[in-house]
């Protein structure tokens, strides 16, 4: 059977293309592919779509905000498309505001929705989220038993760059507390799901079924974070 | 001495006001910023049980983690580590925003940048700024069984907050019930926007002067509560 | 803080009324909550809709049969409204067909959906199960980038009636393989969900926060299966 | 003889045909009966590695458990008990559809009453009977990969089950891919309904006879294979 396990980062996402769309999760930079993401940088794969909570932080880490400062990201599909705070001028929010990128703001729930009508496969669906505000404008609105709800589409992705706690050769993935986030509907939700490993790739067996956050089917590769990988 | 120069109430005070109002065995989210003051009250109220409930997918979690003693796999909405309680359960982000729609959470707090009277507010976009910052606000505002608001009650420029209408893009429309500014508090009821509590030294008439919404003066007015009845 | 524990089934449903929905679980026999249903049938409550996989087998155990031929329920929401082999003539099948009794046959992935919106807030989805058969008739379709899909709505439900494994005392659910199945959607999906635990009700922090199957603001009231429980 | 005498395939012979496509690493669902036969063919190929997906939400399952071995928590779709292996994966019940709409299954594998020549089939319900029995036929015919279909090729009184158009209310159009009777294996395509294999002593005139679909002959008609090429 195919072998998951691969021997590092760059050889994982080798085959990821320029205009692909991919998703990064992570929420309180908890979670985040940081390795794979910086081999992403590395391959320097350009006009890709990032699906992802926000758009990178200020700090010197590798995230979402590395592929955009290096102009490898055309759009973003996001809950944040400003800053939380005034003075937290990311390269996402300078490029955004002169119109160097182009972005879509989503709100949280819906965004997390979408992937999973993705990894679902619904064709769409209503969500009562942003009802009489101006996310809602221009988009189809149902009123069912009395209450009003907005037609919501899947969002699906090339690539899922992914962070695991635990994995086996097999695929399946388990995660630590809020860890999980988004990262289970981005696996399932993706044709081509990635995932570094933070504690340890296991045999088939040795994960007990009944705790499988991830069933190994969603699941393209493997790769170990070795000690000199990125963490934190 | 005019009313510009009172003394206003502080963050916890408005924030300790909200948190009164939780019942025991309410599942409560507390967006980042000022709302999470609102978990320092309830140190004063042990015995009624909170279930804390945050976007990332926790339920049931606890206080800040004490410095080295944090998990870094557990942070809540404002990515703070935060400590792990008995009974806590993790769910992934698709689920944890299906709680939300169900109308699981009583109550949600959450800052703004302007209330208007009939229960709109607005906390996601300052039209000045290209793009805006919704994370879940909007699912919460629409779906919780509460909102309520903490917010100064004016600008720094002295301009109101609490108005007739929201001028900025809303966050939800009419779903405001209780408003803890630094001036008082606040219930949009049927009837309108009443003033149930005013800050200490301000008079209704003060407080109506820093308003563009019509307050209606609940028959009951007292001084702002800082414990409960 | 509430407490979610009760001594015995009947006090657990004894708040169950006339008219109401009720969900029950279960797959090929596994992870029916049979003291549950018993107490129901022992409560006597009448004109129940049911929502279930099945409408009962033929042996002589407990299942949603038991109330069917106890004319308790006025309609089955379920998969199988005709026997899957033409000798097997449940009290359902007979009161289906003498028109004694109402049923809304539902494809299974549909129905485990529809559970799945009520339980997630979603106001209805598309799916593309059942396009361009009789269970499609009448029901709103569309194209979405070029598949045909049909309009599904949530399915609710006043009580469910859910079998765990083991539980904690607040209500954090964990099955046992395939003992999953229905379960942890009707428990979410409904306004009461009460659980008969098979192994044990353990104090709060005893299960894994990540290996939850179903966390306890989803569940409302729990009892422990005695020795002389109904078990299989 | 006439072909009323004629020796017909066994229900395994089918099975074996069409579990003969199978390949390493497919992700499949077998329907409850007839199509469950598939698996024994794969313990002669041991080396491919198939994984096996039942509604219920269990993915990796093995063989049927030995008597005195059974776990009576573990079932397949027919719910009988089934042996875990290693790797083995639980999801509840909309998850596990959720593999299905997604079209991660590579192929199911199912009884039917009639096969058209278009690929549409019907195997819920018989109209003389109130109701029918869906279970999760639907949305695995809906969205699997491919839909392969073991069906005897006549009904008992020798009316044909293989149609230019199916009398009974279909399970979904236009969906079968492959189709294994006991008269042979039958390919639909975009020219038709291609007879590819046919049972030891079958011409394809007699087996035209017992169907009522127009049959095309394939170039490299052979005879229905018991082992890969």
């Amino acid at each position: 059977m195919k072998n998951k396990v691969f021997p590092d980062f760059d050889s994982a996402v080798a085959d990821m293309k320029d205009g692909m769309t991919f998703m990064s999760p992570g929420f309180g930079n908890v979670g985040l592919a940081r390795n794979l993401l910086a081999a992403v940088h590395r391959l320097g794969v350009k006009d890709l779509t990032g699906i992802s909570n926000n758009a990178g932080s200020l700090d010197d880490r590798v995230d979402v905000g590395t592929l955009i400062e290096a102009r490898q990201v055309k759009k973003m599909i996001c809950a944040f498309t400003a800053p939380t705070h005034p003075s937290q001028i990311t390269p996402f929010v300078q490029m955004y505001n002169d119109d160097e990128l182009d972005a879509e703001l989503v709100p949280q729930g819906t965004l997390a929705e979408r992937m999973r009508a993705a990894a679902a496969g619904i064709g769409a669906f209503y969500t009562p989220a942003s009802v009489g505000t101006e996310l809602a404008e221009g988009k189809e609105h149902r009123e069912i038993n009395g209450r009003t709800y907005v037609l919501e589409y899947p969002l699906p992705a090339d690539f899922a760059l992914i962070r695991a706690y635990r994995a086996d050769t097999f695929g399946n993935l388990q995660f630590r507390l809020t860890q999980r986030n988004f990262n289970p509907v981005m696996a399932m939700a993706a044709d081509i799901t990635v995932v570094e490993v933070e504690d340890s790739i296991v045999e088939p067996g040795e994960i007990d079924p009944d705790c499988v956050h991830v069933p190994g089917i969603y699941v393209d590769r493997l790769v170990k974070i070795p000690e000199d990988g990125i963490w934190d | 001495m005019t009313t510009a120069d009172k003394p206003r109430l502080s963050r916890q005070t408005m924030c300790d006001r909200l948190a009164m109002e939780f019942q025991d065995g309410w599942i409560v989210n507390l967006g980042v910023g000022m709302p999470t003051l609102c978990s320092n009250y309830l140190e004063s109220e042990p015995d009624k049980e909170i279930i804390f409930h945050s976007e990332n997918g926790v339920i049931g979690f606890g206080p800040l983690a004490p410095a080295g003693e944090e998990d870094r796999h557990l942070v809540n909405a404002g990515g703070q580590n935060v400590v792990a309680l008995p009974g806590m359960a993790i769910v992934h982000h698709a689920d944890s925003f299906g709680i939300i729609r169900k109308g699981m959470v009583d109550v949600t707090v959450m800052g703004a940048y302007e209330v208007s009277e009939n229960g709109d507010f607005a906390n996601w976009r300052i039209p000045v700024r290209k793009g805006g910052g919704i994370g879940g606000a909007m699912d919460l505002a629409a779906c919780a069984k509460r909102v309520f608001i903490a917010m100064e009650h004016n600008q720094r420029n002295g301009a109101p907050r609490v108005l007739k209408q929201c001028t900025l893009p809303i966050t939800a429309p009419g779903v405001v019930k209780l408003l803890a500014t630094d001036l008082g508090l606040f219930e949009i009821t049927e009837d309108g926007f009443v003033l149930r509590e005013h800050a200490p030294g301000w008079s209704p008439e003060d407080i109506q002067e820093q308003t563009e919404a019509k307050l209606i003066i609940a028959d009951d007015l007292r001084e702002m509560r800082v414990r409960p009845a």
